[in-house]
């Protein structure tokens, strides 16, 4: 009964948010912070909730953008490709999940291994502009990536895209509803069982929980939710390219999670969403150096708000109305991690 | 025959690349168990301290070998002070950190010297063996890996410093009861490592010249190596270097150097896989 | 209402961004013209004096008078060398800026992500650079040096002057592909060979087993397509190897960013390239140019082939403009499609009406202590390889990027 | 003996580099059986431990729990056979609360009902109502110890290991940990691993000990403590 409550307030609060925005930015604008707000939750996720810090979170998005436009241009069917950039993703990240976990990589020479993955589909991608490299009708198109592939339309009109307005809705929607599955995921035994494997893997393990096969599951929903960020990315970009796999891409997820607050759900959503909009507000007046101000929100963020600025305007609200402390599982572990 | 002597060059500068851009990295990891995700720009910081100390009258060896070091140093040190040592002991959130410091410095470089490639010629002249031309410089950068990694070795086993490093890492509580401010051991061999760091990037500077983002291809080939290598600095570094720059090189003769890097990654991959505290957490233990 | 939701949106923008509000637009009595280029991140050596040159001739203009009567307006996005702000913002220069025509884009990709946006909002699109060619849209206009018009001219030379064994080095993307096609095919054409072809992703830097690669295999000449600061390391290696006294190099690629300037005398020299402009072309309206240019940024030094090309376009689209009296979209193409001429730094360079492709002076020039030496003229040389696939007369909704077979 | 031995290793051996720290160690322990095992520093009983729990691979030799060869198996296995483990160092998900930590422990073999229900009673039985919903690190250590031991009740184990359960404690707290120990080894066979002499004198029955990586002797508490080779090795260090 609770969460069914929390379900209906979680909503609605989403659904007040849907629709204010549109007031303040344009759908199109929107739309890209949305396929961010998806990405940056899916690390939010594995890595405030699973303990799994992820340099590589942009291989799965970048699958996910990859498998979409190649399985549209094949089957002519978006909504294929859809799947296909779930599934893809999910099925990677659960190989090389459970080669880091069940070969328990620790915490820095986990960072190294999702690193270089990424960087390897990256290098990879960028020397697939040769005819030889297609996959079915598709090229992959190097460095300049593939443009032109069929995008999502109405389920019930399949001449009628999903364009501007109506790819923002459906973005939205499909945020609120992966921030509620996350959500009950964490409610779930399994959901507790990954936090307390976050707190303490020897203890879980000595409960008698399986760590590797956990850890491997919670990646691999990860990989699947960043997969859907990617195909979201790709039906608004219409093209799409390596950069999804670049460092800066990765280094933008882990900033983005950071700075909003690892260990909350609305954090990493809310940091995607604002810096993300910097970053296109920075392009209109050039001044600063993109790079050297994110670097500098990077640095003051681990320094000044270890903990994001979510839950710290979360605590600070919670002492200022006297009401009672919200339970909340919070994170520490990453303060004193190493 | 000489293709094989020139083939067996490259591969040493493969190696010595590998090693040079990987020592300040495996200083600063192998002791201090800190991550500097910015090595790479350190690396491009010391490379346009060689370019422009050499392009405002500093003769070009004393560039690459005086000023770079001291520019890495200097910015090692004030880095330290403001940054790092408030992190000590957290290796997630100094990698998050000087992660946020690479891309901050990125963004400086281009706002202070543009989106170009600069650089300067090498020195040395090329020269042949049997119907081959070969980089001269190469030799030059071979000479000065063994140089470094020699003077490291020396370091850590035959100086008071070294001693006095290794014991405040170790235990440093015991070495605080001996005296020694674990807090300035500290901040001198991060300075030690952003100084090699320094080195590295004048060193390799006519052979790469210096762009902003040349850093991003350096900390991932640095990173890879010093981690593959475990922590112990020299002979981590050394024994990855070899084999990572092997693999590298053959590769990229049997093909193009893009199936070498991936070759290198996968390699790397596996080794972790298979070694999963790295080659000298396994081999070569209680080494320097 | 318009007018107020764009300030909103602007003074959000400026409140995120500490930015300074842009001068307003009042709508109708202005003709604003979008500039969407990289203005930083990797490409901006490119991207920053092509918004300068859309900027030159916008001053020019408004200083005469404007258009029809109207003043010109620029609105100039930096798109950060990122190709998804490249789709962002060619949704906002359309939906929101509502502008006449949009100059701009670098990278093919970078005109791929916003060509379809901009043929979909019914916006006119000039995109002023050298690219790989055969790009057909009734929409888009391409002012730049296309590869077969400087294979054309650079291979014969080179094939005359040091023999006919090649090895080309390209950079492995869309344009690197196919002009090392087009090389290859005019080598043949000129009775060459090509040895090898090798391509490198943009970011390699180290060309040390290449170079003995190279030596193994005993060209005559060295072909580079090599593109970007990370390539630039190539011409240092080959220098410091000694191998730029042995075996001789053309590039059709170098120069495009400056990197002539870049390099030592030593390390430059002799490399012959092939474009529509060279600073060092002597003719008057070049002259006029580069002191103009000087007047206005303080130094030529930035300037490049590029830069002119947009220039070129900018004058070639106000031209089209002043000849359909109006700035209509479709008026202007048609006015276009007569083929009109622009007689500039560039020499005299005309809208090929089948292609949207420009007709250009292409010259032979080699490098020479950091200056590009022209050693001869070729005057008014068609797109050959987007002509060979594109005919918007008989096919005026042609909507895609030809892969010109050979 | 043998035949009705919940936990029996044979030929127990671990290699670290070239150190023996465990050497060909043979021991049985009983049904409802409760057995300490002490010895000084390094005398290889932690390693032992932690073979039994899964957390060491053994060199050589076997472990079996219950008749199954559990040799090289992993913690999570082992503990899924009914095996209730307490590590040396207080072993508590930090971030989260008492109750949290317990009904994980609870849940693992339950539904979420029978879960809350095992949680309230084992939070009774130890008397940690009061601390139910505060974070553990939060906690004395003490307390800490106690959810510890709540942890490894809630999981309704027929065999508990503990390592030092006693260590840290204040006298009045050691007190508490001798009853409820008394109370699980009703239900359950006991392993334990302990410095604390006073804490062994008042519950132990058998007592193995360790030194230098072998059973120097195994015996009733009393032989034990009047052994005079076990005063040398033992006391002599301890001291």
């Amino acid at each position: 009964m609770k969460t069914g409550r929390e379900i209906l307030l979680t909503a609605i609060v989403g659904f007040i948010f849907m629709f204010a925005l549109p007031l303040l930015l344009s759908h199109y604008t929107l739309t890209v912070l949305t396929a961010f707000a998806i990405l940056a939750l899916s690390l939010g996720f594995v890595w405030g909730y699973g303990g799994i810090l992820c340099f590589g979170q942009a291989a799965f998005y970048g699958l996910g953008g990859y498998a979409f436009a190649v399985a549209a241009i094949n089957t002519q069917m978006p909504w294929l490709g859809f799947l296909a950039a779930i599934l893809i993703p999910a099925i990677v990240a659960a190989l090389l999940g459970a080669m880091m976990f069940y070969g328990r990589l620790s915490d820095v020479y986990m960072a190294v291994v999702t690193l270089v993955f990424t960087l390897i589909l990256f290098k990879f991608m960028n020397t697939t502009a040769g005819e030889a490299y297609r996959i079915g009708s598709a090229r992959l198109g190097g460095y300049n990536g593939i443009p032109g592939f069929p995008t999502l339309t109405k389920p019930w009109n399949p001449t009628d895209y999903l364009y501007n307005e109506s790819l923002y809705y459906f973005a939205f929607l499909l945020l609120i509803a992966l921030y509620l599955i996350v959500r009950l995921i964490l409610k779930s035994p399994f959901g507790r069982a990954l936090v307390g494997i976050r707190e303490n893997e020897l203890r879980a393990e000595l409960m008698g929980y399986d760590v590797r096969l956990l850890k491997t599951v919670a990646f691999t929903i990860g990989g699947a939710i960043a997969g859907i960020a990617g195909c979201i990315f790709a039906n608004w970009a219409e093209i799409i390219t390596p950069n999804m796999f670049s460092l800066g891409q990765s280094s933008e997820i882990i900033i983005w999670t950071i700075v909003g607050g690892a260990g909350t759900l609305a954090g990493p959503i809310i940091g995607a969403g604002v810096l993300g909009y910097l970053k296109i507000a920075l392009g209109e007046n050039s001044g600063l150096n993109n790079f050297f101000i994110m670097g500098i929100v990077l640095i003051a963020a681990v320094l000044f708000l270890p903990r994001g600025i979510f839950p710290t305007v979360q605590s600070l609200l919670s002492r200022v109305s006297l009401g009672r402390p919200r339970q909340r599982i919070s994170r520490r572990r990453r303060s004193r991690a190493g | 025959m000489d293709y094989a002597v020139v083939v067996i060059i490259e591969v040493l500068y493969a190696i010595s690349v590998l090693a040079l851009i990987s020592a300040g990295l495996a200083v600063i990891f192998g002791m201090m168990r800190v991550i500097n995700l910015a090595h790479g720009e350190f690396l491009v910081l010391g490379s346009y301290a060689a370019i422009f100390s050499n392009r405002y009258g500093v003769p070009i060896y004393l560039a690459i070998l005086v000023a770079a070091p001291l520019a890495g140093a200097v910015w090692g040190f004030i880095v330290e002070r403001l940054i790092v040592r408030w992190l000590y002991g957290r290796l997630i959130n100094t990698m998050l950190a000087t992660w946020g410091l690479s891309l901050a410095m990125m963004g400086a470089f281009v706002m202070i010297f543009g989106n170009t490639q600069t650089g300067i010629s090498a020195p040395i002249a090329g020269f042949t063996v049997g119907a081959y031309q070969i980089n001269g410089y190469n030799l030059f950068i071979i000479a000065m890996a063994i140089v470094v990694m020699a003077g490291l070795y020396a370091v850590m086993k035959g100086t008071r410093a070294g001693l006095v490093a290794r014991a405040a890492m170790q235990r440093p509580d015991m070495a605080q009861a001996f005296g020694y401010n674990t807090s300035q051991v500290y901040m001198w061999t991060f300075v030690a490592g952003s100084a090699l760091a320094g080195l590295a990037g004048g060193i390799l500077t006519p052979i790469f010249g210096a762009i902003p983002s040349g850093g991003a291809n350096y900390i991932a080939k640095a990173f890879i190596t010093v981690i593959t290598g475990g922590a112990s600095v020299v002979s981590g570094t050394l024994a990855s270097a070899s084999i990572l720059g092997l693999v590298y090189q053959i590769f990229t003769f049997l093909s193009t150097s893009v199936v070498g890097e991936i070759a290198l990654l996968i390699a790397a991959v596996v080794l972790l896989r298979i070694l999963p505290t790295g080659i000298t957490g396994r081999f070569l233990r209680n080494r320097v | 209402m318009k007018l107020s939701r764009r300030n909103l949106l602007k003074g959000s923008a400026a409140a995120g961004a500490l930015a300074a509000l842009p001068p307003m637009a009042i709508a109708d009595d202005v003709i604003k013209v979008g500039s969407i280029h990289d203005l930083s991140g990797i490409f901006d050596i490119y991207g920053k004096p092509m918004d300068k040159a859309v900027g030159l001739v916008i001053d020019e203009i408004n200083a005469g008078g404007g258009l029809l009567g109207m003043k010109l307006e620029k609105i100039s996005y930096d798109t950060q060398s990122d190709m998804a702000l490249y789709t962002q913002y060619a949704q906002q220069l359309t939906r929101q800026d509502h502008v006449n025509v949009v100059h701009g884009g670098i990278l093919s990709a970078s005109r791929e992500a916003i060509r379809p946006t901009l043929r979909k909002a019914e916006t006119l699109y000039f995109y002023n650079t050298q690219y790989e060619g055969g790009v057909c849209d009734r929409n888009i206009f391409c002012t730049g040096v296309t590869p077969a018009q400087q294979s054309e001219v650079l291979l014969p030379a080179i094939i005359n002057k040091w023999g006919k064994k090649i090895y080309s080095l390209a950079a492995d993307y869309n344009y690197g592909q196919i002009t090392a096609k087009w090389v290859q095919h005019y080598a043949q054409a000129n009775g060459g060979e090509i040895v090898q072809t090798d391509f490198f992703p943009l970011d390699v830097a180290d060309f040390g087993a290449t170079i003995t690669k190279i030596q193994e295999a005993k060209p005559d000449i060295v072909m580079s397509i090599l593109v970007g600061g990370a390539h630039m390391s190539f011409y240092r290696q080959w220098a410091a190897a000694g191998m730029n006294a042995k075996i001789p190099m053309a590039s059709t690629t170098l120069c495009v960013g400056n990197e002539h300037r870049v390099l030592t005398p030593a390390e430059g020299n002799g490399i012959m390239v092939a474009y529509s402009w060279s600073q060092e072309r002597d003719t008057t309206e070049n002259k006029a140019f580069l002191e103009k240019w000087q007047k206005a940024f303080g130094s030529t030094d930035d300037l490049h082939e590029l830069a002119v090309a947009t220039y070129s376009g900018m004058n070639l689209w106000a031209e089209g403009v002043r000849k359909a009296g109006s700035v209509d979209r479709m008026k202007v193409i048609e006015a276009l499609e007569t083929g009109i001429s622009f007689e500039g730094p560039a020499g005299k360079i005309t809208i090929d009406p089948p292609t949207h492709h420009a007709i250009n002076d292409v010259l032979l020039m080699q490098v020479e202590d950091q200056k590009m030496k022209v050693l001869e003229v070729f005057p008014q040389r068609p797109p050959v390889d987007t002509q060979a696939v594109c005919d918007l007369k008989k096919n005026p909704d042609d909507n895609q990027q030809y892969e010109i077979k050979i | 003996m043998p035949g009705n031995a919940v936990v029996e290793t044979q030929g127990l051996s671990v290699h670290f580099g070239g150190v023996a720290a465990l050497d060909r160690v043979s021991v049985a322990i009983a049904e409802k059986e409760l057995r300490c095992l002490i010895g000084p520093n390094g005398a290889g009983k932690s390693t032992f431990f932690k073979c039994l729990t899964g957390q060491l691979k053994p060199s050589e030799g076997t472990v079996q729990i219950r008749g199954e060869d559990t040799t090289g198996w992993n913690p999570h296995e082992i503990a899924r056979l009914g095996v209730g483990i307490k590590t040396q160092v207080p072993s508590v998900m930090n971030g989260l609360t008492a109750r949290e930590n317990i009904w994980l422990a609870a849940k693992r073999r339950n539904t979420a009902r029978q879960a809350d229900r095992i949680v309230a009673e084992t939070l009774d039985r130890l008397k940690l109502g009061e601390f139910a919903g505060t974070e553990v690190v939060r906690l004395a250590h003490g307390q800490r110890q106690l959810v510890e031991l709540g942890i490894v009740l809630a999981g309704k184990p027929w065999l508990i290991l503990l390592d030092e359960p006693a260590a840290g404690l204040t006298g009045e707290e050691v007190q508490r940990m001798v009853e409820v120990i008394r109370e699980m080894n009703t239900e359950a066979s006991l392993i334990i691993v302990e410095h604390d002499m006073h804490f062994i004198r008042s519950i132990a029955k058998i007592v193995t000990v360790f030194h230098q990586g072998r059973v120097l002797i195994e015996a009733p508490v009393e032989t034990v403590l009047a052994d005079q080779k076990v005063r040398d090795v033992y006391l002599g260090r301890k001291g």
